[in-house]
C-alpha cells in the first residue's frame, strides 16, 4: 500500500517517546486538549499519540491502511492541540519534532491515494470536485449573499474581500459576511468581492488529504486574482486565511493576506466611532483554531472587544493558545467524523462559554459560528447566550 | 479432640517446657474474663490450656499443631482485657500468652524504627526509644497495652498521622498454617533482613491487611514500628471554651494548619477525672472543687519544632482558638501527661469505680455536638446516676481527628458501678444500647474496634470478601473461633 | 490467529451488546495503538502484547458485567489507565492472543466534599486533572509527581506499589496513606467498596475514614498491578492548599557534609521541608532542591530558617537557580524530560534507582556508579546525575540519571544495559535490601523473584481466592 | 469473708496495670514474674476470688499455690491504687484467711504456723534461746530505757540476722540512745502469721506483746524487722497497743542529722539500696536509709531503676521466707534483683531489713556473684 506521504515524517514519528502530553492536560488553564481525547470518542488511536503509534506501525508494515483507520483518522479536527502541548520542541523552527497535525494530514493523503476514504468525506470531496462547493450548489449562487447591498464587485480596489465556501452558501455565514463587508465598507475600506467567480479555497480539502484538488482550486485562485490584479486579500474565513497565507505560496502566490479581524483592529484602534454604553454586557471569546493556534492571531479580536465600551470581555478557562476546538476544523465541519451528541466538542466548549457568565460568544469564524448556533439549539440554550461575530457586535456598538 | 488432652499437653511441654504450660482451671479462670465479658455478663468457655511461648519457632510448633489437631488458639499480647478481643470464645482452645515475648529487638536511630515482640508495652518501648531522643507515636490508651496488639485492633492515635502515617510498617507473621509470613521490604528472600524498614514494597500493602484483623490472619510474632525524633522543644497547651460547638471548630481550623504533634477535645468531666487519682475522686468535694475552675470543654494541643517555631505555633493556635471564644488555661499535670500521651492518668476515666460504658464511634466532626447531646439525653432518660455521688450523670467525652480529614474518633463514657445489683446496671445497659442504636444508624458512626456491632454494619459483599480472606488464611478456622469478631 | 478469526473475537458481540457498538473494537490498528508505552523500547525493545478486543466502559456496572462474561469464557482482561506508563508496564505483557483491553478512559467522574475534605475520583481520571479539579476548590490532592499528566488514578494504584509518590513524598509518604477507599471489581464480577463508609458500613454514605474497623482490605488492591481487582473509584483525603510554596537551592558540596546535612533534615521534626531532592551531576557539588511548603509567612520564614541552619552548619552556600540546575532539578518531570533529550537527539534513562534503607544510599551509590564504569560506561553518555531523595525517614530514592548522546538511540542503549548491567543492578540493590522504585512496570519481574517462599504462596493463594478463573492479568509476577 | 470484699473485686478493671510498673514499665510482680500465667498475678487472683463469690468455683488446694506464691509486697497495690483505685492485698489478704478457716492451707504453711504455735518461733528453738545473741555484748534488758529494742524472730535466731541486730543495738549505743531488749521474755511479732492468713493466732501474739509492753510500761519501740514495725505500727493499736514505733533506719538517720551519731568514712564505693517492702510501699520510709547512706563519706548511692515505690521484692515478704512457696531459681525475684544491682555497677546492696538480707545474700551465693557484689546492713556501715 501507499505509504510515501508518511514516509516522508518517518524519522520525527519514530522520535516520539508516548508520554501522551500531546492528549492535552485535562482542566489546565494553560493547556489544550484534544477534541476526541477530551471527548472520549475514540480509542488510543484516535488520540495524536494513538496516532503516531498508528504511523509507526504502518511504516513498519505492520498494519495497513484500512477503512476504519480512515474513520479513526478523519475524526481529528487538526486543531492542533497536540502541536502545542508537546514538549519536544525542535529548537530550530520552534515546531515540534513530532509533528501530529501534520502526521494525520500526510496519512490522511496516503488514504486518499490508497482511495480508503470513508463516504461523508467521499461525498465532500466529490461535491467540491463537481460543484465546487460541499453544498452542491451551481457555482451562480455564489454572490447571492451580496444581493441587495452596495457591496461591489472587485475592480482595483485595495483590498478583495473572500468569503469562502461557508459565507457564500450556508445561511449564518451569509450573514456574517454582509455584516463584515458593509463594516468594512462603511468603515471606509475601499473593498471589492469575486462573487459568482469566487472559487473554493480549499484548506479543508487539503487537511482531509485531497492534494490534488486542493492544487487545482490553489492555481485557479491565483491566477483568478491575479488576472484581477489583486494585491491584497481580507479573508472572512480563517480556514481561508490560513490556506492563502501557509499553502499558497508554494504555488507562486504573493498576496498580503488578512483575517478581516486585523483590518478592524487596525481601523478602530484609535476612531471615536462607538457611542458609550450604559449598561455592562458580558461577553467572551472563542478563538478559531486556524487564526489562534495555527496562525498565531490571538490580540486582534480581543482589541477590537476590549474598544467597545460596554462591553466586559470575560475569558473562558481554555483560551488562546490552550482555546477548546469547537469540532468544525479538519472537515469535520462538513462530514462530522467526529461526531459525539451530547459530547461534541461545540456544546461541551458551549457549557464552557455559559461557565463565564456571558451573554455573548463571541467568534470571528463563520464555521465556529455555525457549530455554536447547532449547540445552542441542542441545549437549549437560546434564551441564554447569542452567538455574534465581531463584525455583528461592532456594527451595533456603532448604530448605538 | 478431648481424648487426646494429655497426649497434646506432652507436645506442648516438649516445646514450650513444663513451666510454660498449664491446664489447670485456676490458671485458666483469668483468662476467660475481662471488663467486656463481665460487664457484658457473657460466659466465656474454659480453654484447655494456657501456653506461654518465648521464641518464634515455638510460636510455630504450637500453630503448627493446633492445625494437626483442630484447636482453636487465642492469641493475646500483653493481656489488658477490656475490650473482649482476647477471650478463648470456644471451648477447649489454647490461650497464646506472649507476655513473655516482651524483646525490644533493635532501635534503630537512622531509620527510626523499632523492631519489637508483641509482648513490648509501649512504655517499655518508650522508655528505650526516649534514650535516643525517639518517641513512640502510641495509640491514646495506657501504656501497658501493646503496639502490636493495637495494630491488630485499630489504629486510632491523638497524634496527627498526616506526619506520622503508617505507625506499623513492617510485620514477621505466622499464618494460620504454621509458615513465617515477611510483609513490606522484608518480604525480599535476600535482602529483607537488610532493611525491614519500608511499608510499601514488592507488591500489595500486607501490612495493613494484619491491621484491625484481630489476629484472624495469623500471629504477629515481630513487628517494625515507626518512632518520630523528639523536636528540640515539646509542648503541650490548652484551650478552654464554653461551649462544644466552637471547642470542635477549633480543632477542625487549627488541625489543618498541620502543624500540631497532637491535638484532642475532652470536656471536663473527664478532665476531672483525669486530674483526680480515684481515691481522690473519692474524697467528698473534691471533684466538684475542680469542676469549678475547669472550663466545660478543652482543646489539648501538642506542638514541637525549635524554641521560636513553638512560639509561633502557639500564636496562631491562640489566635485560632481565640477567634472561637477559647481562653488559654494552665495545664494540670495529669492532663499534660494524657495530652504527652497518655497512661496512668488515662487509666483515671474509668474511676472511681471503673465501670464504664463506652460509646464509641468515628465520624465527621459536624456531627459530635449532637452525638453528645443524645447520650446527653439518654442518661438523663435512663436516669443515670454518678455512682459516687448518687446525682444524675454527665458522661465524659473525647474527641481524637482521624487523620487531617474532617473524621474524629469520639469516645464517650457513661460510668457505673460494676459491683452494683443487674437491676441498677440494667438502665445503663439500655442506656448504652439506645446511644449506639442512634449513633450507628442516624450517622452511620462506625466502630473502631472489631466488634459484634461492627460485624452487623457490614455489607454483605464486604462481609463476604473478609470471609474469604479468613478461608484462605486459616482454612482450619484455628485462629479466634466464636469470637465478635470471628470471620467464620 | 489471523486477522479474521480476530474480527469475530469470542466475546465481540456480547460486549458490544454491554457497552454499545462504539466503545467496543477488534480493529488490530486499534488494539495495537494498546501496545505502546512511554520509553517503552528502553529495556525491552519492540511493543507488547496485541489484545484481541479493546473496549471502553462507561461504568463500574458495566465493567462487572464484561468481568463475569470473561469468567465464563477464561479470556483474560488487562485493564489500562491513562497509559503512561514510564517503563515496561505488565499489561503490554500479560495473556494470549484474546486478550479484553480494558480502557478506562471513559470513567472521568470527579466529586469533591468540601465540608468532610474529600474527593471521590473514578479509575480514568487523569491524575492533574483530579489535582487542578482539587486545586480549584482551594484544596489539596496528594498524587504522583512525574507522569500526573499521563496516569489515571486506576492506573497509579494499581501500578505504583504503595499507590504512587506524591510529589512530597519525602515528608507524606505514600498516596495510600491518603486513600479512604477503593471501588472495586473484583475478579468474579462482584462490586465491593473498602474502607470506612458506603460499601463497608450499612449506614454510612460518606467515607469517614481509611479504618472499615477490620482488616485493611484498601490496602491490597494497591499495587497489585491490577491482578487482584480493577479499580473504578477511589476516595481522597484532601488537605487545605497551603498559601506558600518556597522552593530553593543550596549548594552543599562534597560527599561529607552533603550527607551529614541530609542525614540531619530528614531526623528533623517536624520537617521544615515538603520536598528535598539532592543531586549532583558527575563530580560537581551536591545540591539541595528543597521546597518549603506553610500556611503563613512566619510559618515559611521559621522553616526557611531552621532549613538553612542546618545547611550552612554543614557548608552550604545558596545557589544561584541556574538553567542547567533547574533542568537537573526537573528531571523528575517526564514533561522537561522531552525538552531535555529529544531536541538534542539523544535519549537518557535511570539507572539502578531504587528505594534503600536511608542509611546506606551513599554506599549503594558509591557501588552503583562503580558497577556502571564497569559496564556501560563506555557508551557516549554526556551527561550523568546522581541523586538522593527521601522517601519519609527511613528510606530513600537513590540512582543514577543518563543522558545519552547524540549517537545513542534509546534502543541501542536499553539493549546494551539489559545485557550488561540489569541483572547486576538487580543483585546490587537487592544486597541493599532495595527495590526498583515503587514501579510495577520496571520491577514488576524483580518484584516476583524477590518474594520469599511463604510470601509467593501467599500471594499466589490470594489471587487464587480472588480470582480463580485467573482472568485478570494472569502471570503477572509469574504468579 | 471474702464476700465482704465483693465490691473491690468486682472493681477490678483487668487492666493489667498490675503486672507492671507506670513510669518506668518494668515487671514488678514476685510471682507474676516467676510463674508468669496471670494466675499468678493480682488481676488474676482477683478473677479467682470473683469467680468464687459467683459460686462458679470453690476455694480449694487448687488455688493455693496461686495464693500463698503472692508476697505481699504491695507492688500491684502501689499500681492499681492510684490508677483504678483498687487495693488488690487486701483481696488477696482475704483469700488467705477464709483458706485458713477452711484448712486448706498448704503443707509448708501449716509446718510454718505449727512451729509458730508449739515453739512461738519458725525455727523450733527453745525460747530460753531468744536472748542468746546478745550474749558477751553489754546490752541492757529493757528497765525504764526511753526505747525498747525489738528484734524479732530472725534477730533472735538467724545468725545473720544475730549479726545485724548486734551491729544494729551496737550503732544505736553509739548514738547515745537509752534502750533495752526483752531477751528471752521476747515474743514473735506475728506479722507474717497474720499475712499467711492465721488471724487467731496472731492476735493471740499480738495481745502477748502488747500486755507484756504494757506491764513493762514500754512507750517506745524501735524494731529491727521492718515486719515487726509494720505489725507495731499499723495492727496493734486494733488491740489497744499504741506506741510509738519506728525502724532503727528512722533512728539512726535522725541521730546522724542531729550529729549525735558521729559517721566514719569508708573506702570509696558505690552501694545501691534495696527498699524493703514493710519498710517502703508498706509505710512510706523511703528516706532515711538514703539519709543515712548519703551520711556516710565514701558512699556513692547509685538507685535501681526499681527503687522506692516501684523496688522490687526480694520474695520474702507474705511468710514466704519461711514457707518458700515462692520457691527458688533463676526466675526468683531476690536473684533477678541481685542482678539489677550489679547493673547499676554498685559493689554493695545496702538494705535495712533482716529477711531482705538473707535472700539477697542467699542469691548473690546462688548467682556466685559474691566476687561482683555483697550485702550490708545500713548498721554495718556504721560501724
Amino acid at each position: 500500500m501507499e505509504t510515501k506521504h508518511l514516509n516522508e515524517l518517518r524519522e520525527n514519528i519514530f522520535k516520539c517517546m508516548g508520554c501522551g502530553i500531546c492528549r492535552g492536560v485535562w482542566e489546565r488553564k494553560d493547556e489544550a486538549m484534544c477534541p476526541v481525547w477530551a471527548t472520549c470518542l475514540g480509542f488510543e488511536d484516535s488520540t495524536p499519540r494513538g496516532r503516531v503509534t498508528v504511523a509507526q506501525d504502518i511504516l513498519d508494515g505492520v498494519i495497513d491502511y484500512s477503512m476504519p483507520l480512515a474513520e479513526s483518522l478523519y475524526r481529528c479536527t487538526d486543531c492542533a492541540c497536540c502541536a502545542t502541548t508537546c514538549d519536544a520542541m525542535d529548537p530550530a523552527t520552534g515546531k515540534p519534532i513530532v509533528d501530529v497535525p501534520k502526521i494525520v494530514v500526510a496519512s490522511r493523503m496516503d488514504i486518499v491515494e490508497n482511495s480508503l476514504v470513508p463516504p461523508p468525506v467521499r461525498n465532500y470531496l466529490k461535491a467540491v470536485y463537481v460543484n465546487g462547493n460541499p453544498y452542491k450548489l451551481p457555482q451562480e449562487d455564489r454572490g447571492k449573499w451580496a444581493k441587495g447591498t452596495e457591496i461591489p464587485v472587485f475592480s482595483g480596489q485595495d483590498y478583495l474581500f473572500y468569503v469562502g465556501d461557508v459565507g457564500s452558501y450556508d445561511e449564518r455565514g451569509q450573514k456574517m459576511a454582509r455584516s463584515v463587508a458593509t463594516l468594512l465598507i462603511r468603515l471606509g475600506v475601499s473593498l471589492g468581492i469575486l462573487g459568482n467567480n469566487e472559487l473554493s479555497d480549499g484548506n479543508d480539502v487539503r487537511v482531509v488529504g485531497e492534494f490534488g484538488l486542493f492544487q487545482h482550486l490553489a492555481e485557479s485562485n491565483i491566477s483568478t486574482f491575479k488576472d484581477a490584479g489583486v494585491r491584497k486579500i481580507i479573508s472572512l474565513d480563517p480556514h481561508s486565511y490560513n490556506a492563502f497565507k501557509n499553502h499558497y505560496p508554494q504555488f507562486g502566490a504573493n498576496f498580503e493576506v488578512f483575517h478581516y479581524t486585523q483590518i478592524l483592529d487596525d481601523i478602530i484602534r484609535d476612531s471615536k466611532l462607538f457611542k458609550a454604553k450604559g449598561n455592562n454586557i458580558k461577553l467572551t471569546y472563542h478563538d478559531p483554531c486556524y487564526l489562534g493556534r495555527h496562525n498565531g492571531l490571538y490580540e486582534p479580536p480581543r482589541n477590537i472587544l476590549n474598544k467597545i465600551p460596554g462591553l466586559e470581555l470575560i475569558e473562558m478557562d481554555r483560551n488562546k493558545k490552550s482555546a477548546f476546538c469547537c469540532g468544525g476544523g479538519g472537515g469535520n465541519f462538513f462530514t462530522d467524523m467526529i461526531g459525539g451528541e451530547t459530547n461534541s466538542p461545540n456544546r461541551i466548549r458551549l457549557r464552557e462559554a455559559l461557565d463565564t457568565g456571558a451573554h455573548i460568544l463571541a467568534v470571528a469564524c463563520p464555521l465556529c459560528a455555525k457549530m455554536f448556533e447547532d449547540a445552542i439549539k441542542a441545549e437549549n440554550l437560546e434564551a441564554r447566550l447569542l452567538i455574534k461575530d465581531i463584525s455583528e457586535i461592532v456594527q451595533e456598538a456603532i448604530q448605538g | 479432640m478431648k481424648k487426646d488432652k494429655n497426649k497434646i499437653k506432652q507436645l506442648l511441654v516438649s516445646i514450650v517446657g513444663q513451666e510454660n504450660i498449664s491446664g489447670e482451671i485456676p490458671d485458666l479462670i483469668p483468662y476467660i474474663r475481662d471488663s467486656y465479658s463481665t460487664m457484658m455478663g457473657r460466659n466465656i468457655p474454659l480453654p484447655d490450656f494456657v501456653v506461654m511461648p518465648e521464641t518464634v519457632d515455638e510460636v510455630q510448633k504450637i500453630v503448627l499443631l493446633a492445625n494437626d489437631y483442630l484447636i482453636p488458639i487465642y492469641p493475646r499480647s500483653i493481656g489488658v482485657n477490656i475490650a473482649g478481643s482476647a477471650l478463648p470464645y470456644k471451648e477447649g482452645g489454647i490461650v497464646l500468652d506472649l507476655k513473655r515475648m516482651n524483646k525490644i529487638l533493635e532501635i534503630n536511630e537512622d531509620t527510626m524504627t523499632a523492631t519489637i515482640q508483641p509482648g513490648v508495652t509501649w512504655g517499655q518501648l518508650r522508655k528505650e526509644a526516649n534514650k535516643k531522643k525517639l518517641d513512640i507515636i502510641p495509640i491514646g490508651g495506657p501504656y501497658q497495652t501493646s503496639p502490636v496488639g493495637n495494630h491488630l485492633l485499630t489504629n486510632i492515635t491523638p497524634y496527627s498521622s498526616k506526619y506520622h502515617c503508617d505507625r506499623a510498617m513492617t510485620l514477621k507473621v505466622i499464618l494460620p498454617n504454621g509458615k513465617i509470613l515477611r510483609t513490606g521490604s522484608w518480604a525480599s528472600e535476600h535482602g529483607g533482613d537488610a532493611n525491614p524498614y519500608f511499608r510499601y514494597a514488592y507488591g500489595p500493602d500486607i501490612t495493613g491487611m494484619f491491621r484491625g484483623s484481630l489476629g484472624n490472619f495469623g500471629i504477629i510474632v515481630e513487628m517494625v514500628e515507626r518512632l518520630r525524633p523528639v523536636a528540640p522543644v515539646e509542648k503541650e497547651i490548652v484551650f478552654g471554651f464554653k461551649e462544644l460547638g466552637p471547642c470542635l471548630k477549633a480543632l477542625q481550623a487549627i488541625e489543618r494548619l498541620e502543624f500540631t504533634r497532637t491535638c484532642q477535645v475532652y470536656n471536663n468531666i473527664l478532665s476531672a477525672h483525669l486530674c483526680l487519682a480515684p481515691h481522690r475522686i473519692k474524697e467528698p468535694g473534691e471533684r466538684e472543687k475542680l469542676l469549678a475552675k475547669l472550663p466545660p470543654y478543652q482543646l489539648g494541643i501538642g506542638l514541637g519544632g525549635t524554641e521560636e517555631m513553638v512560639a509561633l505555633f502557639e500564636k496562631i493556635t491562640a489566635e485560632e482558638a481565640g477567634k472561637r471564644g477559647g481562653y488559654s488555661v494552665p495545664v494540670e499535670l495529669e492532663l499534660e501527661s494524657v495530652a504527652k500521651g497518655a497512661s496512668r492518668a488515662i487509666m483515671h476515666m474509668y474511676a472511681p469505680l471503673s465501670g464504664f460504658a463506652a460509646i464509641i464511634g468515628c465520624l465527621p466532626i459536624t456531627h459530635v455536638a449532637e452525638i453528645n447531646d443524645i447520650v446527653k439525653e439518654a442518661v438523663k432518660k435512663y436516669d443515670v446516676r454518678d455512682p459516687l455521688t448518687g446525682e444524675p450523670q454527665e458522661h465524659e467525652l473525647i474527641v481524637i481527628p482521624y487523620d487531617r480529614s474532617s473524621t474524629v474518633y469520639v469516645e464517650q463514657e457513661i460510668l457505673y458501678d460494676p459491683a452494683a445489683d443487674r437491676a441498677t446496671l440494667e438502665p445503663v445497659m439500655q442506656c448504652l444500647r439506645e446511644c449506639y442504636a442512634k449513633i450507628v444508624v442516624q450517622y452511620g458512626a462506625s466502630h473502631t474496634i472489631p466488634n459484634k456491632t461492627l460485624m452487623k454494619m457490614l455489607v454483605p459483599s464486604y462481609g463476604e470478601l473478609l470471609v474469604n480472606f479468613k478461608k484462605m488464611v486459616d482454612p482450619n478456622g484455628i485462629m479466634l473461633p466464636g469470637g465478635p469478631y470471628s470471620l467464620e | 490467529m489471523t486477522e479474521s478469526s480476530r474480527n469475530n473475537h469470542p466475546l465481540y458481540s456480547e460486549i458490544r451488546s454491554i457497552v454499545g457498538p462504539e466503545h467496543v473494537t477488534v480493529d488490530e490498528f486499534s488494539r495495537r495503538a494498546y501496545t505502546r508505552a512511554p520509553f517503552f523500547s528502553m529495556g525491552a525493545g519492540g511493543r507488547g502484547k496485541t489484545p484481541g478486543i479493546a473496549v471502553r466502559p462507561g461504568s463500574t456496572e458495566e465493567i462487572a458485567e464484561i468481568v463475569k462474561l470473561a469468567n465464563k469464557s477464561r479470556i483474560p482482561i488487562v485493564p489500562r489507565g491513562g497509559g503512561g506508563s514510564v517503563s515496561p508496564f505488565p499489561p503490554l505483557y500479560i495473556g494470549g492472543d484474546d486478550n479484553i483491553l480494558l480502557d478506562t478512559q471513559r470513567l472521568n467522574r470527579i466529586n469533591i466534599d468540601t465540608e468532610h475534605m474529600t474527593v471521590t475520583a473514578e479509575c480514568g481520571v487523569i491524575l492533574s486533572a483530579l489535582a487542578e479539579t482539587v486545586r480549584k476548590k482551594g484544596f489539596q490532592v496528594h498524587t504522583v509527581d512525574v507522569p500526573i499528566h499521563m496516569d489515571s488514578v486506576g492506573g497509579v494504584l494499581s501500578g505504583f506499589v504503595g499507590g504512587g509518590e506524591p510529589s512530597d513524598m519525602a515528608t507524606s509518604g505514600t498516596m495510600n496513606n491518603y486513600l479512604l477507599g477503593l471501588k472495586v471489581v473484583l475478579p468474579t464480577g462482584e462490586i465491593i467498596q473498602t474502607g470506612g463508609g458506603p460499601g463497608t458500613n450499612i449506614h454510612q454514605e460518606k467515607f469517614l475514614h481509611r479504618d472499615a474497623g477490620g482488616p485493611d482490605m484498601t490496602g491490597m488492591f494497591i499495587g497489585d498491578g491490577g491482578a487482584f481487582g480493577i479499580k473504578t473509584e477511589a476516595t481522597f483525603n484532601i488537605f487545605p492548599q497551603p498559601s506558600i510554596y518556597l522552593p530553593g537551592i543550596t549548594d552543599m558540596g562534597g560527599d561529607e557534609n552533603m550527607w551529614k546535612a541530609f542525614d540531619e533534615l530528614v531526623k528533623t521534626a517536624p520537617y521544615p521541608y515538603t520536598r528535598l531532592l539532592s543531586f549532583r551531576e558527575g563530580n560537581g557539588p551536591w545540591y539541595f532542591v528543597h521546597v518549603i511548603r506553610a500556611h503563613s509567612q512566619e510559618e515559611a520564614d521559621a522553616k526557611k530558617k531552621i532549613l538553612q541552619d542546618i545547611c550552612r552548619k554543614n557548608g552550604g552556600k545558596a545557589a544561584t537557580v541556574g538553567d542547567q540546575i533547574m533542568q537537573i532539578a526537573g528531571m523528575f518531570s517526564a514533561r522537561r524530560l522531552g525538552q531535555q533529550t529529544l531536541p538534542v537527539g539523544s535519549t537518557m534513562t535511570y539507572f539502578g534507582e531504587a528505594l534503600v534503607p536511608k542509611p546506606r544510599s551513599l554506599e549503594y551509590l558509591k557501588e552503583l556508579n562503580a558497577l556502571l564504569d564497569e559496564t556501560v560506561g563506555d557508551l557516549d553518555i554526556y551527561k550523568r546525575v546522581d541523586f538522593v531523595v527521601p522517601y519519609l525517614r527511613a528510606t530513600t530514592i537513590t540512582g543514577i540519571l543518563l543522558y545519552f548522546g547524540k549517537g545513542t538511540t534509546r534502543d541501542e542503549a536499553s539493549q546494551r544495559m539489559a545485557k550488561t548491567a540489569v541483572k547486576r543492578m538487580e543483585e546490587l540493590f537487592t544486597k541493599y535490601g532495595g527495590w526498583t522504585e515503587t514501579h510495577q512496570g520496571t520491577s514488576f519481574a524483580h518484584t516476583a523473584s524477590a518474594w520469599s517462599p511463604t510470601y509467593k504462596s501467599f500471594m499466589q493463594t490470594i489471587k487464587k481466592t480472588l480470582d480463580p478463573n485467573d482472568i485478570l492479568m494472569p502471570g503477572l509476577w509469574r504468579i | 469473708m471474702l464476700t465482704d470484699y465483693r465490691s473491690t473485686i468486682y472493681h477490678c478493671l483487668k487492666c493489667g496495670a498490675c503486672k507492671q510498673a507506670f513510669d518506668i514499665y518494668m515487671p514488678i510482680c514476685p510471682s507474676g514474674m516467676k510463674y508468669g500465667f496471670d494466675s499468678h498475678y493480682a488481676i488474676g487472683r482477683i478473677s479467682l476470688a470473683r469467680a468464687i463469690i459467683d459460686g462458679e468455683i470453690n476455694l480449694d488446694t487448687a488455688l493455693m499455690h496461686r495464693v500463698y506464691t503472692c508476697t505481699h509486697c504491695g507492688a500491684c497495690d502501689e499500681q492499681c491504687h492510684n490508677a483504678v483505685g483498687v487495693d488488690p492485698l487486701r483481696v488477696i489478704q482475704e483469700l488467705k484467711y477464709e483458706a485458713v478457716d477452711k484448712g486448706l492451707i498448704p503443707p509448708e504453711v501449716r509446718d510454718y504456723l505449727k512451729n509458730m504455735n508449739v515453739y512461738g518461733n519458725p525455727y523450733m528453738l527453745p525460747a530460753e534461746d531468744r536472748g542468746k545473741w546478745a550474749l558477751n555484748l553489754d546490752i541492757k534488758s529493757f528497765a525504764n530505757q526511753e526505747y525498747l529494742f525489738y528484734v524479732g524472730d530472725m534477730g533472735s535466731y538467724d545468725a545473720l540476722g544475730q549479726q545485724i541486730a548486734r551491729s544494729v543495738a551496737k550503732a544505736l549505743e553509739a548514738a547515745g540512745i537509752s534502750f533495752g531488749i526483752l531477751g528471752d521474755k521476747e515474743v514473735t511479732d506475728g506479722n507474717d502469721i497474720n499475712l499467711v492468713g492465721e488471724k487467731g493466732l496472731y492476735e493471740y501474739f499480738a495481745t502477748a506483746n502488747i500486755n507484756l509492753f504494757k506491764e513493762l510500761s514500754i512507750k517506745k519501740i524501735i524494731t529491727l524487722s521492718p515486719h515487726a514495725y509494720n505489725a507495731f505500727k499499723n495492727d496493734y493499736p486494733a488491740w489497744g497497743g499504741d506506741f510509738e514505733v519506728q525502724h532503727y533506719s528512722q533512728i539512726l538517720a535522725q541521730a546522724i542529722s542531729n550529729k549525735k551519731l558521729k559517721v566514719k568514712g569508708i573506702e570509696k564505693v558505690k552501694v545501691t539500696f534495696h527498699d524493703p517492702c514493710f519498710l517502703g510501699r508498706h509505710n512510706k520510709e523511703y528516706d532515711a536509709p538514703r539519709q543515712i547512706l548519703k551520711a556516710i563519706p565514701g558512699v556513692e548511692l547509685v538507685e535501681m531503676e526499681r527503687s522506692r515505690n516501684n523496688a522490687l521484692c526480694c520474695g520474702g515478704g507474705g511468710g514466704n521466707f519461711f514457707t518458700d512457696m515462692l520457691g527458688s531459681g533463676t526466675k526468683s525475684p531476690s536473684r533477678i534483683r541481685v542482678h539489677e544491682a550489679i547493673d547499676t555497677g554498685a559493689k554493695i546492696i545496702a538494705t535495712t531489713c533482716p529477711k531482705c538480707f538473707n535472700m539477697l545474700d542467699d542469691a548473690i551465693k546462688a548467682e556466685n556473684a559474691e566476687d561482683q557484689i555483697t550485702i550490708k546492713d545500713l548498721s554495718q556501715f556504721l560501724l
